[in-house]
């Protein structure tokens, strides 16, 4: 059988680093192919330039036996290739019809055919099985619903192929569940499918062969049904993945730091938590279960509705309203959004790890420049940052050295609590385990730590603790010892899931 | 297994939760509830305004056609503070060619260049729109005195020009019936039209518009040319109902402008507002002046009023409120006595 | 203690609104005492004077009508492109609404800022109020043919002030009351001309704000006047200065350094205050004012103290007092018929001209 | 900004493996650019020195000098708003104008130092008005400030009834006025000291360098704990200080002063900064390079009123290059970052 769609010795590169690194994928009429690999192996690059977003340096996109001009999304999608993206890609203030026919609206004369246009998007919305008022602005919808009408629109192009890109990160277990389900009926009427994921279980449970990349160079192709889970992850990360019991720490924890009681906000329903002085407290659970919010509320990041947070440090205790009073109280944050929140990325290395430490590094307002950069150099040298150079932007750096130079900042005001927000999202492999050694170390030192964390690996070496959150609330809490992946999934999903 | 999904989010049924959705969808409401005020108001002090009402919509077509050009633009997140030189240059471009039949499409052109050289210095070269049309604000000031040779210069045929000024039917003069075509025309457009309403992807989410193969910079393009055109029709308009072109014409149009399409609540970055908003803007805009006017209020008194209502409208915008009850409510003792142990 | 204009009642309204003034002004400027001397009438063109007299004869013809009360009131829009917001408008609103009060004229009046077309659109509001009269002051003198012809479809007389509509256009007025700008430029250039006294002297001349109406008419009355009758002065460059004395000042000096100080004898600048910027020019470079031969226009309260000091050779008096005192006399005599329409009444204020020898007068004690 | 490529490299980056620093290629274009300044002013003045008659005498200086000092005074403070990504200032219109007047009328009655007292008063207001409004409220600071400029000019004309004020002769205004150092105006000296002081308050304090890096990344100075809010009104306030002395030094200037004195300088300061180089995103400038773009603005238009160049030709030259500065600066960082 010929291939639908066939991606030929694709390479980019940025910046002299190649993110895909000749790289060829090809899948047949109704084949489900996954393309797995770790954070930043270059699986959404590759995804990007076969839809026409990104510009490959070298290598063809062929469509049934077509060659697809280089860069044009609409040529992409004429041909039959739709992409469902990572980040959601719809218009907030437009309506769920219009967002799924975003750019392909039918016209005569330029003048859009709305009552077409919703007949569309309902059989589009009527395949994938999801039912949504089409008049609604996407602005008003849940994040899974949004996930929906994102697929419903690449659906609505009637695609030869359709790439899914990470699609279960923000779904609940039954929403996955439906999902995966669905596209087994898409594949079965004859789409191709592109299903990237770093979730295994699923591949195995959906897909037909799988691609796996490695820092960009594509590892191996795999049929599915002759392989196990614990290969393709072996060539995922490229050595053996297992318990490192070694790292574990004897936690031996002091009096309460942070007690927060009854905090309500947006997504959070009355949930009440408190870390201990060298404790480190984990936050499991599924993307959009209230973590981000749980703790952006308890340190004043964002407003709460209801609900008492206290620090206490060298037997002081504090009431935190708001993000200033908890900095000075002493707290750290690390967030989600390295770029956006965590970084100011033109701005130079000792200007971002000196940010929150600018009034004990100034005289009367003035700056000390000699003790910023000491103190710069002295913090980007403890947290590895390679090479340790002050006065680099941070954006020149990769995301690993990003986070490292997040972490430095808050180290610098020796916080009582530090709250890590996925800490180590996008960050390669050398990275993570530096990373993972400050937290320990900070916690060794005495300091509280919460962090919240998708990877559950990660969680599980971590946290002394860990509570499980689910729509808001704190579903259960396990220790060091009794917590393991599938009790940890089975509380934040909420059922049983079985172990694929 | 499930073959349907139900994710909340269905259709609201009965009159009243429609009602209430299809209100919540809407962005107009600062500028409904001003507009219903000043109403309100006049109706018991100024009732003048109401039975001249074609000349109160006379002065709304001269405040809010600008305006209609400009939201184009501001749904994309975009700027265009060349619009009032655009009037200006276009203005000055009628009155120096005798003959009318040429002299109108060359302005009408010139708005049209004028959309176009923009675009060019935002969607090709990659300037800020803000600075562009700054550039341009300048520019084309300048163009229309050189043109003008500093002083007013009147058309040829001011008889044209003075039917012009004329009502059609009733009380319908071409300027008001001219405002209402381009008030139809880019309503429809962006409403109706696909590349329009593809104004409010390019505003909203631009990504997403580029991922989704929208020709963004063509949208662009399409955007700053209405702005011109729309500004060198109104040139037009100034200058035939006047009979003179004047380099300094339209001074206070760009400030105006801006006034209504906020008080409208079109946000300025884009991606929220709507025409119709713009058009409620410059009404309420139009009916406090012309109201002010009649009260014969002094003119810095009416711009302090002016200004002080576009200091509210843009401080109560949803996201100030919000972000200014957070900051309150971060200040407040906290309430948690119910639950704390 | 006579105004420029005799209108009998003038006097006692002249106290009272004197008062007005004072309580105004906030700012205390060179203090301006009354010297007895009569106005030097000069070598005015003959056709101002010769309105000049005419406006006098007609306006004390109405001694009756100002001297009762007022048997009916009427409603008068004024279109103005200033107010209060500029010293020249505050001076003339004052002695407007005084005097209208007295004749029973009860003004509104709008500011357009010099837009013509916020103008035309204050004028179509003001039609459809249907008031019994409407004054006109143009921002843009060409520009009022629409307003001139709406007004006369709804029968509403029009008097204009201030700045003349032109000729194509005047049926359409009952008449005009104010200076005669273009009047003005060629009084300021016959000052230059006299002061230069046949010698060959090159000036610099100072414009008003670009594109204004009365920066183009003053500008056009000087250079027609010189070139015509004084070719032994140069006009050696020319520059647009915003009627402030600093834009003023930073042109003069500009173009004293393009033309060289050497080679210049003069200046001309369009508004008193702006020759007090170009003084300041001169001085900065350490000349003396009273060296060159300048003349203005205004005779305002920065005019007039450097006329005094000798800085300035003369000036042009426009009397904000004198436009907003009669201005509303006439409106009242159109209303009341006494001017019909055709009539075509022109009453310029006198462009007295103000030197040394007669600027200690009361007549032309300076009044904004 | 070519939105598309920036945007996809910044998300690609996002996912980007990078193992290596990526290096930064600069060209010898982005060079000029970055110093184009520099030379555009020194060819400027190099060229009018020969070619232009009178350009090149002491007494010309002092009147670009004259010219430069009020509006340089205006754009060095107006690039504090500037840079913290607010676009400008457009209410420095009515500040300038509102200090002037206050300069006069109270200075004449009261003494200066009342004047002052009032003037700066005024400036609090305006600075907090603005800054509220920006920061507290999240409002748009193009909108903000269009209100307080009507708001503030209303005020202002009511109360002057438009009058021109002027000093009394020999007054301390007008001494100030008339100061100089050699051919060198005193109102220089004070652009020269509140640049300098606003440029070590930029770059060596921490409200400084807190403007700036709220201008780069507005969330991430948030979230080191900075009430960002209060960095923003501090922003408009610097403005505000810096308009009212402007005020000052431009009623000392001709000892008058009134309300239509400033008409202008918001946009034209503004393409003062924006020649000079300064972001109007945000987060990259300096005073120093407003000080240069103010310069090459002044000589420019005191070459242009040197040769006779009318109104019209002025303006239009100022929009060419403004549009020409800024062409350059954004192909100069594409070069770069190819």
């Amino acid at each position: 059988m010929a291939a639908v769609v066939e991606a030929k010795n694709i390479t980019k590169a940025f910046g002299g680093v190649k993110a895909v690194d000749d790289v060829s994928v090809s899948v047949e009429a109704g084949e489900i192919l996954a393309v797995v690999g770790e954070n930043g192996a270059g699986k959404s690059t590759l995804m990007r330039i076969l839809a026409g977003i990104e510009t490959q340096d070298s290598g063809q996109v062929i469509v049934s036996g077509e060659v697809i001009p280089k860069s044009d999304a609409k040529a992409s999608i004429d041909a039959g290739i739709s992409l469902v993206h990572q980040e959601l890609s719809l218009v907030p203030e437009m309506t769920v019809a219009e967002n799924i026919l975003l750019g392909s609206a039918p016209t005569t004369v330029g003048i859009t055919r709305t009552r077409q246009m919703k007949q569309i998007a309902q059989a589009a919305l009527e395949e994938i099985g999801v039912s949504v008022d089409l008049d609604e602005r996407i602005s008003k919808l849940s994040v899974a619903l949004r996930q929906f009408v994102e697929i419903a629109r690449a659906v609505a192009r009637k695609p030869k192929v359709l790439i899914l890109d990470e699609p279960t990160a923000s779904l609940t277990p039954a929403e996955t569940d439906y999902l995966l389900s669905m596209l087994q009926r898409l594949a079965d009427r004859g789409m191709s499918i592109v299903y990237i994921s770093h979730r295994i279980p699923e591949v195995f449970r959906l897909c037909d062969t799988v691609t796996i990349l490695r820092d960009g160079k594509q590892i191996s192709v795999l049929d599915v049904a002759k392989t196990t889970p614990q290969q393709v992850i072996d060539q995922m990360v490229g050595r053996e993945l297992k318990k490192d019991l070694e790292s574990k720490r004897s936690s031996s924890p002091g009096h309460v730091v942070l007690k927060a009681v009854g905090i309500r906000a947006e997504g959070v329903n009355d949930i009440s938590l408190e870390v201990r002085a060298g404790e480190i407290i984990g936050l499991g659970g599924l993307v959009g279960a209230g973590r981000t919010e749980l703790v952006r509320a308890i340190i004043g990041a964002d407003p709460r509705k209801l609900g008492k947070v206290t620090l206490t440090v060298n037997g002081k205790t504090k009431v935190i309203s708001s993000f200033e009073s908890a900095v000075k109280a002493g707290v750290g944050y690390v967030p989600e959004e390295r770029r956006t929140d965590g970084l100011a990325l033109t701005m130079t290395v000792a200007e971002n790890i000196t940010l929150p430490n600018r009034k004990e590094l100034s005289a009367s307002g003035f700056q000390l420049a000699r003790k910023i950069r000491t103190f710069a150099d002295d913090l980007s040298k403890r947290v590895g940052l390679r090479p340790p150079e002050i006065d680099r932007e941070a954006g020149q750096y990769s995301g690993g050295n990003q986070q490292k130079i997040v972490i430095a900042k808050w180290l610098g005001r020796r916080p009582a609590l530090i709250v890590l927000d996925e800490p180590t999202r996008g960050v390669d492999v050398g990275a993570k385990a530096e990373i993972h050694r400050l937290v320990k170390e900070l916690a060794d030192n005495g300091t509280a730590v919460l962090v919240v964390s998708s990877d559950l690996p990660e969680l599980l070496e971590l946290a002394d603790t860990i509570h499980v959150v689910r729509d808001g609330t704190i579903t259960g809490t396990l220790s060091q010892e009794e917590a393991d992946e599938k009790r940890v999934m089975s509380l934040a999903a909420g059922e049983q899931v079985e172990n694929a | 297994m499930t073959e349907t999904i139900q994710l909340g989010g269905a259709k609201e049924t009965g009159f009243f939760p429609r009602l209430r959705t299809i209100i919540g969808r809407r962005t107009e409401g600062r500028g409904v509830i001003l507009l219903l005020v000043i109403l309100a108001v006049l109706a018991f002090t100024q009732p003048l305004v109401f039975t001249a009402l074609p000349v109160t919509i006379g002065r709304i077509a001269l405040i809010g056609i600008v305006a209609l050009g400009l939201t184009a633009v501001i749904l994309m997140g975009e700027l265009d503070l060349s619009v009032a030189s655009t009037l200006a240059a276009s203005g000055v471009v009628v009155a120096i060619i005798p003959d009318l039949r040429i002299a109108i499409p060359a302005a009408l052109l010139m708005g049209i260049v004028v959309g176009i050289i923009n675009a060019f210095f935002i969607a090709i070269v990659g300037i800020a729109s803000f600075i562009a049309s700054l550039g341009m604000l300048f520019a084309l000031s300048g163009l229309a005195f050189v043109l003008s040779n500093e002083v007013p210069v009147s058309i040829a045929n001011q008889d044209a020009g003075l039917a012009f000024g004329q009502p059609l039917f009733g009380p319908v003069t071409p300027r008001i019936l001219l405002f209402f075509l381009v008030f139809i025309a880019i309503q429809l457009f962006v409403t109706k039209v696909k590349a329009g309403r593809e104004f409010f992807a390019v505003g909203g989410n631009r990504q997403a518009a580029y991922d989704s193969g929208i020709p963004v910079k063509r949208r662009i393009f399409t955007g700053f040319i209405i702005s011109g055109f729309v500004s060198a029709l109104a040139g037009v308009i100034y200058t035939l109902e006047l009979t003179v072109a004047t380099p300094t014409a339209g001074s206070t149009v760009l400030l105006a402008s801006f006034a209504a399409a906020i008080i409208g609540g079109n946000y300025l970055k884009g991606g929220r507002g709507s025409i119709i908003g713009t058009l409620i803007g410059a009404s309420s805009l139009g009916v406090l002046q012309v109201a002010l006017f009649l009260s014969g209020v002094q003119v810095p008194v009416q711009n302090t009023l002016i200004g002080a209502i576009l200091l509210i409208a843009v401080i109560t915008d949803p996201s100030s409120l919000r972000a200014i009850s957070a900051r309150v409510r971060a200040t407040l003792p906290d309430r948690t006595k119910v639950e704390a142990q | 203690m006579p105004s420029l204009t005799p209108p009998s009642g003038g006097t006692q309204r002249e106290r009272k609104r004197g008062k007005m003034r004072k309580s105004r002004l906030i700012l205390a400027p060179a203090a301006m005492l009354a010297a007895s001397a009569l106005i030097l009438s000069g070598c005015a063109a003959e056709e101002t004077t010769e309105t000049t007299e005419s406006a006098e004869t007609e306006s004390s013809s109405d001694d009756t009508t100002t001297e009762e009360a007022p048997a009916e009131t009427f409603e008068v829009y004024a279109l103005f492109p200033q107010g209060n917001d500029q010293a020249y408008g505050s001076t003339l609103i004052e002695p407007l609404q005084a005097n209208g009060a007295e004749l029973g004229i009860n003004f509104t009046l709008s500011n357009s800022g010099y837009d013509a077309t916020k103008q035309l659109a204050e004028c179509e509001i003001a039609v459809a109020a249907q008031p019994d009269g409407i004054m006109l002051w143009p921002a843009v003198g060409s520009a009022v043919r629409p307003c001139l012809v709406a007004a006369d479809n709804a029968g509403i007389p029009v008097w204009v002030i201030n700045t003349d509509v032109g000729p194509a256009d005047a049926p359409l007025t009952y008449g005009y009351s104010g200076p005669d700008t273009y009047g003005q430029g060629v009084a300021s250039a016959e000052l230059m001309c006299e002061a230069v006294d046949g010698e060959e002297v090159g000036i610099i001349q100072v414009n008003g704000a670009a594109g204004n109406g009365t920066a183009i008419d003053r500008d056009n009355g000087f250079t027609d006047h010189v070139e015509a009758n004084c070719p032994n002065v140069t006009i050696l460059a020319e520059q647009n200065a915003d009627w402030t004395p600093a834009g003023a000042k930073q042109v003069a000096a500009d173009m004293i350094s393009a033309e060289g100080i050497e080679n210049i004898g003069g200046i001309y600048a369009a508004d008193d205050s702006m020759v007090d910027g170009a003084v300041q020019a001169l001085e900065d470079l350490g000349e003396d004012a009273s060296d060159y031969f300048i003349t203005g226009i205004g005779n305002t309260k920065l005019g007039n103290p450097l006329v005094k000091e000798g800085k300035m050779y003369g000036t042009v008096f426009q009397s904000s007092v004198w436009e907003g005192e009669n201005a509303p006399e006439y409106m009242h005599r159109v209303l009341t018929g006494e001017i019909a329409k055709g009539d075509r009444v022109t009453a310029y204020m006198p462009s007295v001209k103000v030197t040394a020898e007669n600027a200690d007068d009361p007549e032309v004690a300076p009044e904004w | 900004m070519d939105k598309k490529t920036t945007l996809t490299q910044q998300m690609a980056v996002a996912q980007e493996p990078e193992k290596a620093i990526v290096e930064r290629k600069t060209g010898a274009l982005s060079w000029v650019a970055q110093n184009g300044i520099f030379i555009f002013l020194a060819v400027l003045i190099l060229v009018a020195s020969f070619a232009v008659n009178g350009f090149a005498s002491l007494e010309n200086l002092t009147s670009i000098l004259n010219r430069a000092a009020p509006i340089g005074i205006v754009a060095v403070g107006m690039t504090y708003v500037v840079i913290s990504g607010n676009y400008l200032d457009l209410s420095v219109v009515a500040q300038v104008a509102t200090a002037g007047v206050i300069f006069l009328a109270v200075g004449n009655e009261y003494g200066l130092f009342v004047a002052a007292l009032a003037a700066f008063a005024a400036s609090l207001v305006y600075g907090i008005v603005n800054g509220v409004a920006v920061g507290y409220f999240k409002a748009n600071a193009v909108i903000v400030t269009l209100a307080t400029t009507y708001i503030g000019l209303g005020l202002l004309r009511f109360f002057s009834g438009g009058s021109i004020f002027f000093g009394n002769p020999d007054g301390p205004m007008e001494q100030f006025g008339q100061a100089k150092l050699g051919p060198i105006p005193a109102s220089t000296f004070v652009l020269l000291a509140i640049t300098i002081v606003l440029s070590i308050l930029l770059t060596r304090t921490n409200f400084g360098f807190l403007v700036k890096s709220f201008g780069v990344n507005e969330k991430a100075t948030r979230l080191a704990g900075v009430n960002t809010d209060r960095v923003i009104v501090g922003a408009f306030l610097v403005t505000a200080f810096a308009a009212t002395l402007a005020g000052f030094v431009f009623a000392a200037y001709s000892n008058t002063a009134v309300s239509t004195m400033s008409q202008g300088f918001d946009f034209r300061a503004l393409a003062a900064i924006i020649i000079g180089g300064t972001s109007v995103f945000g987060g990259r400038g300096s005073v120093l390079r407003t000080l240069l773009g103010v310069m090459f603005v002044s000589v420019l238009n005191n070459i242009l009123v040197l040769v006779g160049i009318s109104f019209g030709y002025q303006q239009l030259a100022l929009g060419i290059i403004i549009l020409l500065a800024v062409t350059l600066d954004v192909l100069s960082r594409k070069l770069g970052e190819k």
